[in-house]
């Protein structure tokens, strides 16, 4: 909450357009509800492009079905909103024709890691160079608020109006697992925060995991809510932790279900792009 | 007239119907909107008591079926009433919490019951008959109930104790000489009303005034000044009409009793004319304004106020004067001075 | 009026209890021993933008459809109420907000599109809402509260059932609702003038029918459930994803299985599974997640596994009209997936007929070793109907698997040939009764085998299974004139209600036409058909699908000429509709 | 404002942003000179900015509703220091401005009935708070005791001067005492308040009147300074014939005379010629003398007539006419007595200035209205005292300096309707304290309280938006035969406890400014979802007033032009929606008042 004596409205409005980011927006109000948390997704992204002075034309945004594959039809790059679940491979189909672009795989938890769970292993240990940007609600809000692979167990929902039996997937350990070269978890309620993770995944060479938690307000209303969220985050703390430790990056994810940062990334490793050269140059 | 006008036209009356049509003959494809707070198309108000009676079927009332109104290209929206208007952004605000927007506008309400500053704590207790749906409402009760007052406030009362008196009804009236409607009965008029109302059989009371009307259960307990107490199945009112206009005030269009324009029907402003019962107009031979009543008054102002929004010229003189009947009683207006 | 029979529509955008609202109305009014069918389409949009209806159609006679024209519309939201309309009857009665707190542009309230004779009752909704409840929300039991008062419904009854309908929420659920209904009721009947004929007359009958109110998802699932289902696999998808919902509730307790699995390729999987373990599977879907699932179909034909896939129909192709109404998967349903695969189609017409088609589905799936096809539709799935508690069904659909004799287990042969075409089955954990399955072509013991004998031998057996499937299948309903008439209609799934209600009103005109509908599509009682048709100069097909899929499958076998109605409106058929077509042909 | 001393804990320091920040000692308060901060509160709390004394209305209408009611009716004396006469007679141009009033929020909260209503209910043994400066040894003498003169006096003793005031009449109160008949103003809530002025040792020389009884050069010479504070006493004429025959009042004489207990013959067929309070005040009178028939003759038309809808309704109820679009044209009398008047009928024309309508007359449109007696209420101006001819005057009334009131002859200060013209009480009384702010800077020789905005960040507003919706109560008045039988039985009997505190609850508090901090704004519009009105908007620019206030707010429904959400304050009816659902609580609610801090040496 800020105090009397911060910004008025046009120094704030002032600032706004100095600053830039909207030039990553398109003229499409989104369609999210009101309140939803990718709104605060948006904004870091927008916001990390423009840190990163990315050209719109260069970036691709690949999505899947659900809310979160709304996504690129408010964001001013070349966008593709594909089939439920499929966003990844067509994210990694677009990378392998242009290593040019800066390509982001939009997903849902429903969508990467329910019904297209499935490809999520093999882009991982193919380390193309993409982006996947998770965005995870914790619920399929779209069919309205059935368990996702991320609800929490016992948490009601209207496919387990009794509690949800499923134990959640726990994303960051999945990618840790798969071998992800980049993973890290942000919060749709610190933006600032998430931008710097945005920018980090967005640089690294390589298929970067970013695992955005986020409430949905429309069907969850009792667990990851706002509150709860907000509450319960905090960063890793760097001075103890190394990224390039899986060990440590392991433990983190296993026991601190909340915690927000870099857990691993290995600079070192070649992305796929660079493998198929190097088997090219060795059969030369 | 660029093709993008819009004429709006409040009210679905005499007034409201002719200057539409006239519209519609000199522009055929402008597009015309009537906005009336009645449910039922254009209809004769004055055969309602017949109606009650029984008489009159629906379509006996109507003047102009919906049909009409498509057939024109005229956007009729019944059952729709104006909350206010903006003469400056030229747009018109409806109850309903719609907003529409013209280009031109014509007025053309009419007018409606009075209701006495006396009577307005126990104004609830009264019934009012002015409209369809008035009568709709009321031809039950009516037919069930025995013995009525009626506050005689005005002509139209008389026509409506002899419907009840047709009806087998037991009626008292309590004469409103000095502010009677549409001018105050003169004792030797008021003598001869009394009279001839008095031989049909109506107790009529006149030199008093109504202190309360309380319900009780069914009925109605009046107590008057003089102290009268008696109790009726229901009570009715006729203090007169005054022009519709309140939802006018603050708008910035000129009223006083009516809607004040010049003799052209136009108001001070240029877009926005009025017509019929509710316009109030300067007559220099009376020395006084002027408000009609009556079907006639209400076209050919209607007819004039749209030819002048069109562009003509056209100057209203004062209405033919005219003969109405009071329980025969000759009275000779077609007007009234404000009051 | 003692033959009351009212149509009332509830129309708002998504989220503002404009379903619940008519399941709460339906509910009362079957209570208070009226026959209803109530027929909800709402958007895929969550909430604030897409346009939802709540139909429900109110009778003191059965209804056979929810009929086209409506009554009564309550307007909760303007916007999307204007498009209603046009189906609102010339004396309908409009119930709508007249204090929204904002302004609408022009044209964007409903209240300026009345014709005369609508009668408009303008209610101040939102504001009654929030004065009895602080928010807006309970608009829908305002609105309730309204048309109840208006319609002469006794308050108390309705609080009542609300209450019951409420009863495990939380009690400031409970009474935010009857608040807002009440301040609705006792502002309307305090302050709006009744001007229209319709009433119901609130005949306080102290005992409240105990019906189900269910609609045709519900009463597969409960159809299933009394049939024994133990495992039941799902994805969500509209319009199917509530069969899901109520198995995943009701299952454990019967000791079965539920489980939401990550797509349908996997649900299909896990059915098979079951089914193969010998235990009775289904899962449901609809079109999208029906074609994900074809690789697995062929799989149960061929390894003559067990499978009950429910197919509620949306408007397609692909993603289609997720809520939208259509009966275009016949095709897919009947010939999808590769090869020559006898599959059982079983399309019910009614809601009551969901639930016996379930039933049969896991019948025969597990008597005849195959996949049954359960096909319903978008309007089935949503149309609610009140009607009696079924009867159990009959033992012998209960356990209806075919296991070998002791005889047969010296040298058993899982796919033998017979002349039935039944292969008897032995269940995992049976001694002695161990096979091997595939989706390859194979001899009576299972081994792969590509011979030209087998694979004609195999096919065969197959396929004579349906001969004996139609032994079993219910009669043909058919209705209407009885004698030699002039049209013939032959419906099928959801619209054949509507084409009952349509040759009813033409006999009733003097018409002499007839109706033919049968639950079971494939195999297909044909000779029924060609007796019934006979009688009929002409035979019209009446379906929802643009290229006559119904039509296409019986021409062949009739020898009237076959006249088609077509329609892809993504809404139910109406009654209305037929009788048109009929009155074109005469 | 609250208690001085505590401001002077804090010492103002000013930092780069017109602002200066309190001391820790106090919670997070800010007194602002920054012009968009004054802007704020001057467009965004419309009653206190219409008010002429700004009263905190916000303020104590919240008082009421947590039933301080002695708190509230202190807030008022900070501004005025007559709130139980003004409860009952206030012109309320506050109303006209009041949020709830705006266009499809329904009727305006009715401030000023609940300004009476803290008044009535405060506790009996209630007790009063003065700001009190220590005594400064001058002393200055005010002329005349009404609305302006005493709020001088009043001002002027709490800055620590001996202040005296010279009344010509019998008793205090001017106007309120003399103009205003008392079924609209019993005499013992003026005196009472009176007295509470006069007990900060105001002395009061009633019956002299200065020029004859004591001269003004006297009282300059023995004074520090004199603040000429002698109203409108002289009625305006019509300037038409037949002005002077018998039964032909003038508003302020015919008042005078009610108000003595006189009873002015009236006749059966009373003409009232003017549309001001005055007017209405002689009509009623003349109604409970006895008249038949009262017709008040009007010029242009009800709408545009000087006096609220409430009074409007009161003079109807008592059976008075208003006849309107007529101008006087002569009065016609027989052997001296009035018999009627000649008419003239008018038309509206447009005006430059508001109410933006003019009445002319039309040619050749007479008539004749027959009349017993007729009063003349057409306004008044300042009485030619001895004063005239010493000193630079505009008119009738006394010349001041551009924004002040000292006068042409230092040491001499004039306050009220004799500078301003006739005005009203409000008007009246924050001239007084002006005034007497300008003698103690005249005294001193320096300024001793500056404006500044106090900014005060509040977490709860505690109001329903049920309260949005409850209509406005409706004042408890007698029945007519009440009122004519017994004259001085008060018409208005005031809200009872539970109607205040019900209405009180209709007030906004517009002084709680609603902002949103775009630097945390995600841009969700949830705060829009749930918005009652246009109040949130998607801008991409606002343009500023002059007066420090935002101006338009350009709006736009494209996504990459919206550099903004914001809430529009002047739209904002605080129902607190938004602050509830903000998910980045980045929505603050800021108390704005606009106070006098006083400046240390």
């Amino acid at each position: 909450m800020i105090t009397p004596g911060s910004q008025y409205l046009d120094e704030q409005i002032n600032t706004v357009k100095e600053n830039g980011f909207l030039r990553y927006r398109t003229g499409e109000l989104p369609t999210w509800c009101p309140g939803c948390g990718y709104f605060g997704i948006t904004d870091a992204i927008l916001k990390a492009c423009l840190e990163l002075n990315l050209k719109n034309e260069e970036i691709c945004a690949i999505s899947g079905i659900g809310c979160a594959g709304r996504y690129p039809v408010f964001m001013n790059v070349y966008g593709f909103h594909t089939l439920h679940g499929r966003s990844i491979p067509v994210a990694s189909g677009v990378k392998l024709a242009r290593e040019d672009l800066t390509v982001f795989a939009v997903a849902g938890d429903g969508d990467a890691l329910g019904i297209g769970g499935g490809h999520l292993p093999h882009i991982a240990r193919k380390n193309i160079d993409i982006t996947l940007f998770l965005f995870d609600n914790s619920i399929y809000g779209l069919t309205k608020g059935q368990s996702s692979a991320t609800t929490l167990f016992g948490q009601a929902t209207s496919s387990h109006p009794g509690g949800n039996p499923d134990t959640p997937l726990n994303p960051i350990k999945l990618a840790l697992a798969y071998g992800a070269s980049f993973v890290a978890r942000g919060f749709a309620g610190d933006p600032e925060g998430l931008k710097h993770l945005a920018k980090e995944a967005i640089t690294h060479k390589g298929f970067s995991f970013l695992h955005i938690t986020t409430p949905c307000v429309t069907f969850d209303k009792f667990n990851f809510t706002w509150k709860n969220l907000k509450e319960n985050h905090s960063y890793i703390d760097q001075s103890i932790h190394n990224v390039t430790d899986m060990e440590s990056a392991m433990r983190i994810a296993e026991h601190e279900r909340f915690k927000l940062g870099v857990f691993y990334k290995d600079s070192n490793r070649l992305s796929y792009h660079e493998n198929l050269r190097n088997i090219a140059s060795k059969k030369a | 007239m660029p093709k993008n006008d819009h004429y709006v036209i409040i009210g679905n009356g005499p007034a409201g119907n002719l200057a539409a049509d006239t519209l519609r003959d000199s522009d055929p494809d402008a597009r015309i909107t009537i906005v009336s707070n009645e449910s039922m198309t254009y209809y004769y108000r004055h055969k309602l008591t017949e109606f009650i009676k029984g008489k009159a079927r629906e379509e006996d009332l109507t003047v102009r079926p919906y049909s009409v109104y498509k057939d024109k290209n005229i956007r009729l929206r019944l059952g729709q009433q104006v909350d206010k208007i903006d003469p400056n952004k030229k747009i018109i605000y409806l109850k309903h919490m719609e907003t529409v927007s013209y280009t031109k506008l014509i007025i053309a309400t009419g007018a409606s019951p009075r209701a006495l500053p006396s009577v307005s704590n126990f104004s609830k207790c009264l019934n009012v008959l002015s409209t369809y749906s008035d009568a709709l409402a009321q031809i039950p009760m009516i037919n069930k109930n025995k013995t009525f007052l009626v506050l005689g406030g005005d002509i139209i009362s008389f026509k409506f104790i002899r419907m009840l008196k047709d009806m087998g009804k037991e009626v008292t009236t309590l004469l409103y000489s000095e502010a009677f409607w549409p001018f105050s009965l003169e004792a030797d008029m008021a003598q001869q009303v009394k009279k001839s109302l008095s031989d049909k059989g109506v107790t009529v009371i006149s030199d008093d005034h109504i202190k309360s009307v309380k319900k009780s259960g069914e009925a109605f307990d009046i107590v008057t000044e003089k102290g009268l107490n008696q109790s009726f199945d229901s009570v009715y009112s006729f203090l007169g009409m005054i022009p519709n206009i309140r939802f006018i005030l603050g708008s910035g269009i000129d009223t006083d009793r009516g809607i004040l324009v010049d003799d052209h029907l136009k108001t001070n402003f240029d877009d926005v004319y009025a017509a019929g019962d509710c316009a109030q107009i300067y007559n220099p031979d009376m020395k006084s304004y002027w408000l009609s009543i009556g079907w006639n008054n209400a076209k050919i102002q209607g007819t004039l106020a749209a030819q002048n929004l069109l562009g003509a010229h056209k100057v209203i003189n004062p209405a033919p004067q005219k003969i109405l009947e009071v329980e025969g009683l000759k009275i000779n207006t077609s007007w009234w001075e404000s009051f | 009026m003692s033959d009351i029979d009212i149509v009332v529509e509830i129309c708002g955008s998504a989220g503002e209890g404009t379903i619940s609202a008519g399941e709460i109305l339906s509910r009362f009014m079957s209570e208070e021993g009226y026959d209803i069918m109530s027929f909800d389409s709402y958007p895929a949009e969550i909430r604030g933008f897409g346009k939802c209806v709540a139909h429900s159609r109110i009778s003191r006679t059965r209804v056979l459809t929810p009929g086209k024209y409506s009554d009564v519309l309550i307007a909760l939201n303007d916007s999307h109420s204007i498009s209603q309309l046009p189906v609102l009857k010339e004396q309908g009665v409009l119930i709508y907000d007249n204090k929204p707190p904002k302004y609408h542009d022009e044209d964007k309230s409903i209240a300026g599109w009345l014709e005369p004779g609508m009668i408009p009752y303008g209610i101040p909704l939102n504001e009654l809402a929030i004065k009895a409840a602080g928010n807006a929300r309970g608009r829908n039991m305002v609105a309730l509260g309204a048309f109840a008062a208006l319609f002469g419904i006794s308050q108390d009854a309705f609080i009542q059932s609300v209450k019951r309908r409420y009863g495990k929420k939380k009690q400031v659920v409970i009474d935010n609702n009857v608040d807002s209904f009440v301040e609705g009721f006792n502002w309307t009947r305090d302050n709006v003038r009744k001007i229209d004929f319709h009433l119901f007359d609130s005949s306080p009958s102290d005992v409240k029918r105990d019906q189900l109110i269910i609609n045709g998802n519900e009463a597969v699932a409960r159809g299933a459930l009394a049939a024994g289902l133990h495992l039941y696999a799902g994805y969500p998808i509209t319009p199917a994803t509530k069969i899901m919902e109520i198995l995943s509730k009701e299952l454990p307790k019967k000791g079965g299985v539920f489980l939401q699995t990550e797509d349908e390729i996997s649900s299909i999987g896990h059915v098979m599974g079951a089914g193969f373990a010998g235990k009775r599977a289904m899962t449901g879907t609809s079109g999208p997640g029906f074609c994900l699932m074809s690789e697995f179909t062929g799989l149960s034909v061929m390894a003559e596994v067990p499978a009950v896939i429910v197919n509620s129909q949306r408007g397609g192709p692909s993603t289609g009209l997720p809520t939208k109404h259509e009966q275009s998967d016949l095709n897919i349903a009947l010939f999808g997936g590769s090869g020559d695969s006898p599959r059982v189609v079983i399309a019910p017409t009614s809601v009551d007929q969901c639930y016996q088609a379930a039933v049969l589905a896991l019948y025969i799936a597990e008597k005849y070793q195959t996949l049954v096809i359960l096909l319903i539709d978008f309007f089935l799935s949503n149309s609610i109907k009140n009607l009696d508690p079924p009867p159990p069904p009959d033992p012998r659909y209960l356990n209806a698997n075919i296991a070998p004799g002791k005889d047969e287990l010296k040298d058993y042969k899982r796919y033998q040939i017979t002349e039935n075409g039944i292969s008897p089955r032995t269940i995992p954990g049976t001694p002695g009764g161990m096979f091997f399955s595939t989706g390859l072509e194979h001899d009576e013991r299972g081994k792969p085998v590509y011979d030209t004998k087998t694979h004609t031998l195999m096919t065969e057996k197959r396929f004579r299974k349906h001969r004996e499937i139609l032994k079993e299948i219910p009669e043909p309903r058919i209705t209407g004139w009885e004698g030699q008439g002039d049209i013939g209609v032959v419906s099928w799934g959801s619209s054949a209600g509507a084409a009952e209600e349509a040759v009813i009103l033409a006999c009733e005109k003097g018409l002499k036409v007839g109706s033919f509908s049968s639950m079971v599509l494939s195999p297909f009682p044909a000779n029924a058909l060609v007796r019934f048709c006979d009688r009929f100069k002409t035979i019209l097909v009446p379906e929802m699908n643009y290229s006559g899929q119904f039509a296409n499958m019986i021409a062949p076998i009739v020898t009237r000429p076959v006249m088609r109605l077509n329609m892809v409106t993504g809404l139910p058929m109406a009654s209305e509709d037929i009788l048109k077509k009929i009155k074109e042909i005469k | 404002m609250k208690n001085t001393d505590r401001y002077k804990k804090n010492l103002i320091v000013s930092t780069g942003k017109n602002k200066t920040y309190a001391s820790e000692s106090v919670k997070s308060i800010i007194y602002s000179t920054d012009p968009r901060d004054f802007g704020q509160v001057k467009k965004s709390i419309p009653c206190q900015d219409a008010c002429p004394a700004h009263t905190n209305i916000p303020g104590y209408i919240r008082c009421i509703h947590e039933k301080r009611f002695g708190r509230a009716y202190e807030l008022n004396r900070l501004a005025n220091i007559l709130p139980g006469v003004l409860g009952r007679i206030c012109s309320r141009p506050c109303e006209l401005y009041c949020r709830h009033g705006e266009p499809d929020l329904g009727k305006p909260v009715s401030i000023c009935s609940l300004k009476r209503s803290a008044a009535d209910f405060k506790s009996p043994m209630h007790r009063i708070l003065e700001g009190l400066y220590s005594p400064s040894g001058k002393k200055v003498a005010v002329i005349g005791a009404g609305p302006a003169g005493l709020g001088a006096a009043h001002e002027l003793s709490v800055l620590g001067h001996k202040a005296v005031i010279y009344e010509a009449f019998e008793k205090p109160g001017g106007m309120l005492m003399y103009g205003i008949p008392d079924f609209r103003l019993p005499r013992n809530v003026l005196m009472l308040e009176i007295e509470n002025i006069l007990r900060l040792g105001v002395e009061l020389k009633t019956g002299v009147k200065v020029g004859t009884d004591v001269s003004l050069d006297s009282l300059l010479s023995d004074y520090d300074a004199v603040v000429i504070a002698t109203g409108c006493t002289m009625p305006n004429r019509l300037g038409a014939p037949g002005e002077d025959l018998e039964h032909v009042y003038s508003g302020v004489r015919f008042m005078e005379q009610v108000n003595n207990g006189e009873t002015p013959y009236v006749g059966k067929n009373v003409m009232v010629i003017g549309d001001g309070f005055t007017a209405m005040d002689c009509a009623r009178s003349a109604v409970r003398l006895g008249a038949a028939e009262v017709k008040v003759n009007i010029r242009k038309t009800e709408e545009y007539m000087p006096i609220d809808d409430q009074e409007k309704h009161e003079v109807k109820f008592e059976k008075i006419r208003f006849y309107s679009l007529v101008d006087t044209k002569r009065i016609i009398g027989e052997k001296g007595k009035v018999t009627g008047i000649e008419f003239l009928r008018t038309k509206l024309e447009y005006s430059p200035n508001p109410p933006y309508r003019n009445a002319v007359p039309i040619e050749n449109s007479e008539f004749i209205l027959p009349a017993d007696s007729v009063i003349v209420a057409i306004g008044q101006q300042p009485f030619p005292g001895e004063i005239s001819g010493k000193i630079e005057q505009n008119g009738a009334r006394i010349l001041t300096r551009e924004s002040g009131f000292s006068t042409s002859i230092t040491g001499l200060f004039a306050t009220g309707d004799c500078a301003s013209g006739a005005s009203n009480v409000i008007t009246a009384i924050a001239n007084g304290r002006k005034c007497a702010v300008d003698v103690d800077e005249f005294l001193i020789g320096r300024k001793r309280k500056i404006h500044v905005v106090r900014l005060e960040s509040v977490d709860n507003t505690d109001r329903d938006r049920a309260y949005d919706f409850i209509k406005r109560t409706p004042m408890n008045t007698l029945d007519f035969d009440q009122r004519v039988s017994q004259r001085s039985n008060e018409v208005e009997k005031g809200y009872n406890e539970e109607q205040a505190a019900q209405e009180s609850k209709r007030c906004y508090l517009c002084s709680l400014k609603y902002e949103i901090d775009t630097t945390a704004c995600i841009y969700c519009s949830a705060c829009i979802d749930v918005a009652p009105r246009d109040c949130i908007k998607m801008i991409q620019d606002v343009s500023m007033n002059p007066d420090g206030s935002f101006g338009h707010y350009t709006e736009t429904r494209n996504w990459n032009n919206v550099s903004a959400i914001a809430i529009d304050n002047e739209r904002c009816i605080r129902c607190g929606q938004c602050y509830e659902v903000c998910p980045m609580d980045c929505i603050s609610v800021t108390k704005t008042e606009r106070i006098e801090l006083n400046i240390e040496e």
